[in-house]
């Protein structure tokens, strides 16, 4: 930076929104890569008249890990690791969506038991990923004991899975055809506790944040995402249901065995922080709901198939595969050119698209609201950069 | 008290100074301590345990690890500005401090305009911090020295209202006098509003959460000590704790009647109002998320400023009425 | 409008102002997780996009596929898709290869084209003038494949650093075969 | 060309050299102060790259609680941190970033390589990739390796605890191997 950085610093920025000719008294400032509220490596380059926002340059790719590149270079089977830690905190939904995908290309059946069980992980996992996001957004606004109790929470939801799939986040626990290990009744007994206890838990929840006279004070009508952005940045998820829309893949195109439950999709109207932080909370009920269903159904017998296959081999063709992650719609599209090794794998990530929808949220904000906006789009950036 | 002991100003100047400075390095230490302990037991965590006895040396180790850091200054700082900062941020409150009256007969300086001088050099303080955010040459350290300035004009004036108001009361600016004409009864019963609002005040005006948008973390990074390495940091987070010790005594001698109390000695009741004020402090802190800067600016000209006008005004008319 | 009656307002559209044509090797949505594949000459795409934007349907995806190796062409995916029931549709533009494609020597090709392709536009219009969402996954093609877009205003690398010199999804990029299976080298 | 030798000293000629060499004022209780202060006292940068940063901060939350190290002070700017935990994937791009954070680090600093992908490129290794830096060894010397992916909250602590004996040691680490 060889000259001094002033508030009175005059623009040098040809794309700005507002006209060619730079402006009096703007400046920019970098936030990120290494920023406490950029979730990891997010940078924004912000260009600012005092502490307004006039434009917003997002700037992505600090955690590209070449996930996509990889799976030209491993079959189907050594894909399967890199899943779970594309999103690594909904990482259960994207090693399983793999799996679903792949099972319709090759035409495996997977056994009821292992559908049910791949049900309550999903949630479970979804929870876990909600109760993050609610601690890390009251901290991005400045909360810090909610962060705490989101943790101490959530570290019961890792026991429970972390002693079925031997792992606390980037769990691989789903196999082509079912699962790797079949759960017993500890874990059962365990997730119906857990329901119990953060049943009890969200009151607390509450009344510690949702009516706080601050909280709302930072979330009202902080960072509306409407419907008519929304479709026009494909952006999915809780920031959609947000904003009206009931659109949830779980019911929009059913994977799995999603039909034979009974839960709401919680949708808010105003589209704004605190609706995004509504949906977010109201999604944990009905993770719960989904839960407790599959608990109470859940058949016994096999979670492989008699005769699993050895070779992954799935003929020429191409497949899209959505489900619903903890951010919005997971799409995998797979092109196979017959060979044990994919053509090509190409991940549809929700946050990728919901934050490419920040450039015609953020201008007009401040600094601070900045930092909620993100917070409550809950963007994973690895997820981003894939 | 000192003057009796020695007769030279000079010494008993400097003893006084050493006092001073060990009490707010004792006290800072000890503030660091008991909010590290205190947020745990709020968080469902243990905080320190390794370090001394539940962890009482871990603030020291803290201390001694940063006299021992290497002192960066930047390359295009502004050289005398950054090297002064720290020192105009602490200075005042030694000052602060020699101003109140701990026990009936233990206090440093007692003058005729003792509260105009507290909140005189509680205002010298927030030059320090524009000058460090300036000096710094560091946008985020800039933005939160511009906040920081903004911020304390904005509650310096409700919280002089709300003083004023108990100089009213008092008819002084003498604290002795204050804290004397409260022997029997507390302002706090008087003057709860002015109280609160102090509070309120007191919490903005030390850069607190929820008003902690100068250093807001998630924002700003470490906004205007965001340069600051080593010793020199430790000085700013020094005189943070040292300036909460202050709005403390400030409001236990104007609201809470000082060393006023029963059974134990003077002192030790006016420490434990203050270390009881601090610790509500620190539950603020633990507890609410932070306000926005626009939100924090007219809450105090909007909500604050014409509240503690209005208790001055009611105040005045009362004792004008019914005094006498 | 019930759904398929949605579907084939759509589709009627733009089969008849000659935007797209049905794709002979859709396989239907129970294999392939698409109701529509269509081909779409690259200077209809963005009144293709037009038309599924005015019908409601969002912008799913954009990808790009390499098959440079087997038909001599850049090929470009983008999936729409509605914010309800799926009623997906996918369109392929084909777009002549970035750079002639050299087989590495340790790889025997196993399809070699047996005709040049007919004459494909070197580069595909930008649809982010309909669809914000596509500004990003536009960049992300022209990053990682080199196919460039027109008209797109703010046409650069997206996730690999500014400076680098490759395009690293191509698929004669970085082959594992080529590399130096050596000491470090765990192999695949 | 003849080497020159010296001849061997005798024993007590050495005990009297040794005794000479010996510094007339010894600062290790000073030194051993000090390193205690630091070992005790390793505050991080908040600075996650991946998957590990999530078990990061796990490990400053409620069950595992650093702050029982005296590790749990995260302080968002590299000026005020004393060790950089490596907390997943360092891409291509993020490299440079992470040597001019290391750069703004006042010393003694530390770093501590969490996971895999700091270690060699841990899951993300394979011939020929271009994305990212096989190991926060490329970038910045490192004092203590976690391997795991991500490694538990717990492995992260004895991390942590592993560096503070190494800062207690201090200079006389070899020394203490020996006896």
């Amino acid at each position: 930076m060889p000259t001094r950085a002033k508030a009175g610093a005059v623009s040098e920025r040809q794309h700005s929104k507002l006209g060619d000719a730079p402006l009096p008294e703007t400046y920019h400032l970098n936030m990120g890569p290494q920023h406490p509220s950029m979730h990891g490596v997010l940078r924004l380059v912000l260009h600012l008249d005092g502490e307004r926002i006039l434009d917003v340059d997002p700037v992505i790719g600090y955690a590209h890990r070449a996930h996509e590149k990889m799976a030209e270079h491993r079959n189907y089977l050594m894909f399967l690791p890199n899943t779970s830690r594309v999103d690594y905190l909904s990482g259960m939904i994207y090693n399983l969506a793999y799996c679903q995908a792949v099972e319709k290309m090759l035409e495996i059946e997977v056994p009821e038991r292992a559908e049910y069980i791949r049900v309550i992980c999903s949630e479970l996992n979804r929870i876990s990923s909600h109760l993050l996001w609610f601690g890390t957004f009251l901290l991005d606004i400045g909360g810090i004991t909610p962060f705490l109790y989101a943790f101490d929470d959530r570290e019961q939801i890792l026991e429970i899975l972390d002693r079925v799939t031997g792992s606390r986040l980037t769990y691989c626990y789903g196999r082509f055809g079912g699962l790797t290990e079949d759960v017993d009744t500890t874990f059962l007994d365990q997730t119906r506790a857990f329901v119990k206890r953060l049943r009890e838990r969200l009151p607390e929840y509450h009344a510690l944040v949702t009516g706080n006279v601050i909280f709302r004070g930072r979330c009202e009508g902080v960072g509306v995402i409407d419907q008519h952005v929304a479709l026009a940045y494909g952006v999915t998820g809780p920031c959609l249901r947000a904003a009206g829309i009931a659109f949830d893949v779980r019911r929009a195109e059913p994977y799995g065995i999603y039909d034979r439950f009974e839960f709401d999709i919680p949708t808010e109207q105003s589209g704004d922080a605190l609706a995004r932080y509504k949906v977010r909370v109201a999604e944990i009920e009905q993770s719960l709901r989904i839960i407790e269903q599959a608990v109470a159904q859940i058949p016994d017998g096999p979670i492989m198939p008699d005769k699993p296959k050895k070779r992954f081999k799935p003929a020429a063709g191409e497949l899209y595969f959505a489900v619903e992650s903890a951010r919005g719609q997971f799409g995998i599209y797979i092109v196979s050119d017959g060979s044990e090794i994919p053509f090509r794998i190409k991940l549809r990530t929700p946050s990728f698209s919901n934050l490419a929808a920040m450039p015609a949220v953020l201008p007009q904000t401040t600094i601070a609201d900045t930092i909620a906006i993100v917070g409550s789009i809950d963007v994973v950036i690895p997820e981003i950069d894939r | 008290m000192f003057n009796q002991l020695f007769g030279n100003i000079w010494l008993v100047t400097l003893a006084s100074g050493a006092v001073i400075m060990g009490f707010l390095t004792v006290n800072a230490l000890f503030l660091v301590w008991l909010e590290r302990k205190l947020s745990a037991r709020f968080q469902r965590r243990l905080g320190p345990t390794e370090v001394g006895f539940a962890g009482t040396l871990q603030t020291l180790a803290d201390a001694v690890k940063l006299l021992g850091k290497q002192l960066i200054t930047p390359r295009n700082a502004d050289k005398p500005l950054y090297h002064l900062a720290p020192v105009i941020v602490f200075m005042p409150v030694v000052v602060g401090v020699s101003l109140f009256p701990i026990d009936r007969q233990l206090m440093f300086v007692d003058l005729n305009v003792g509260l105009v001088l507290v909140f005189a050099f509680a205002g010298i303080g927030f030059i320090g911090i524009f000058m460090a955010g300036w000096g710094s040459n560091n946008k985020y350290a800039l933005l939160g020295a511009m906040r920081a300035v903004a911020q304390n004009i904005a509650y310096e004036i409700p919280l002089i209202l709300s003083a004023l108001s108990v100089t009213l009361l008092a008819r002084s600016m003498k604290l002795s006098a204050i804290v004397e004409a409260q022997s029997t009864l507390p302002y706090l019963l008087f003057q709860p509003l002015g109280a609160a609002i102090y509070l309120i005040g007191a919490v903005a005006e030390t850069n607190r959460a929820p008003f902690d948008i100068p250093e807001a973390e998630s924002e700003l990074v470490a906004g205007f000590h965001s340069e600051y390495s080593g010793m020199r940091f430790a000085v700013f987070f020094l005189a943070e704790y040292s300036n909460m010790a202050i709005v403390s005594m400030v409001a236990t001698t104007l609201f809470l009647g000082g060393y006023h109390g029963p059974w134990l000695p003077g002192y030790v009741w006016f420490f434990i109002k203050v270390y009881g004020l601090i610790s509500l402090m620190m539950w603020f802190r633990w507890t609410f998320p932070r306000l926005r800067f626009d939100q924090l600016m007219s809450f105090a000209w909007t909500v604050l400023v014409p509240l503690s006008l209005a208790n001055l005004m009611g105040t005045a008319v009362v004792l004008k009425v019914f005094r006498r | 409008m019930s759904g398929d009656a949605k579907i084939s307002a759509v589709l009627e559209t733009l089969l008849a102002a000659k935007l797209v044509q049905q794709d002979e090797q859709g396989v239907g949505y129970a294999k392939s997780g698409m109701h529509h594949e269509l081909l779409c000459p690259a200077e209809a795409i963005r009144a293709a996009a037009t038309v599924y934007r005015e019908a409601g349907f969002f912008l799913e995806m954009v990808t790009c596929l390499d098959l440079r190796e087997t038909a001599r062409r850049m090929r470009l995916v983008y999936t729409f898709n509605r914010l309800g029931p799926a009623e997906r549709h996918r369109l392929f533009v084909d777009l002549a290869e970035v750079k002639p494609f050299e087989p590495s020597p340790n790889v025997k090709s196993n399809a070699t084209p047996a005709t040049d392709p007919p004459a494909l536009p070197q580069c595909a219009p930008s649809i982010s003038s309909v669809y914000p969402a596509a500004d990003w996954f536009e960049r992300e093609i022209f990053d990682m494949f080199g196919v460039q877009f027109s008209e797109h205003p703010n046409l650069k690398r997206l996730l690999l650093p500014e400076d680098a010199d490759f395009h690293a999804l191509l698929r004669d990029f970085g082959r594992v075969e080529d590399a130096d299976q050596g000491e470090g080298g765990r192999g695949v | 060309m003849a080497v020159r030798t010296t001849p061997p000293l005798s024993e007590a000629e050495e005990a009297r050299l040794m005794k000479e060499a010996e510094p007339l004022i010894s600062f290790h209780l000073l030194d051993d102060l000090i390193n205690r202060a630091r070992a005790n006292s390793l505050w991080p940068l908040t600075f996650g790259l991946a998957c590990c940063a999530i078990e990061m901060m796990a490990a400053g939350a409620s069950r595992f609680d650093l702050d029982r190290f005296g590790a749990g002070v995260f302080r968002p700017s590299a000026r005020q941190a004393d060790v950089m935990i490596f907390a997943g994937t360092i891409s291509k791009k993020m490299g440079p970033v992470i040597r001019a954070l290391w750069d703004q680090m006042p010393a003694p600093k530390w770093a501590i390589a969490m996971g895999g992908c700091t270690i060699d490129g841990g899951p993300f290794k394979y011939p020929n990739q271009y994305a990212i830096y096989e190991g926060a060894d490329q970038l910045v010397p490192v004092d203590v390796y976690i391997p795991g992916c991500p490694p538990r909250p717990e492995a992260l602590i004895a991390g942590i605890l592993k560096l503070r004996d190494k800062i207690k040691a201090g200079h006389r680490f070899e020394e203490q191997q020996d006896a």
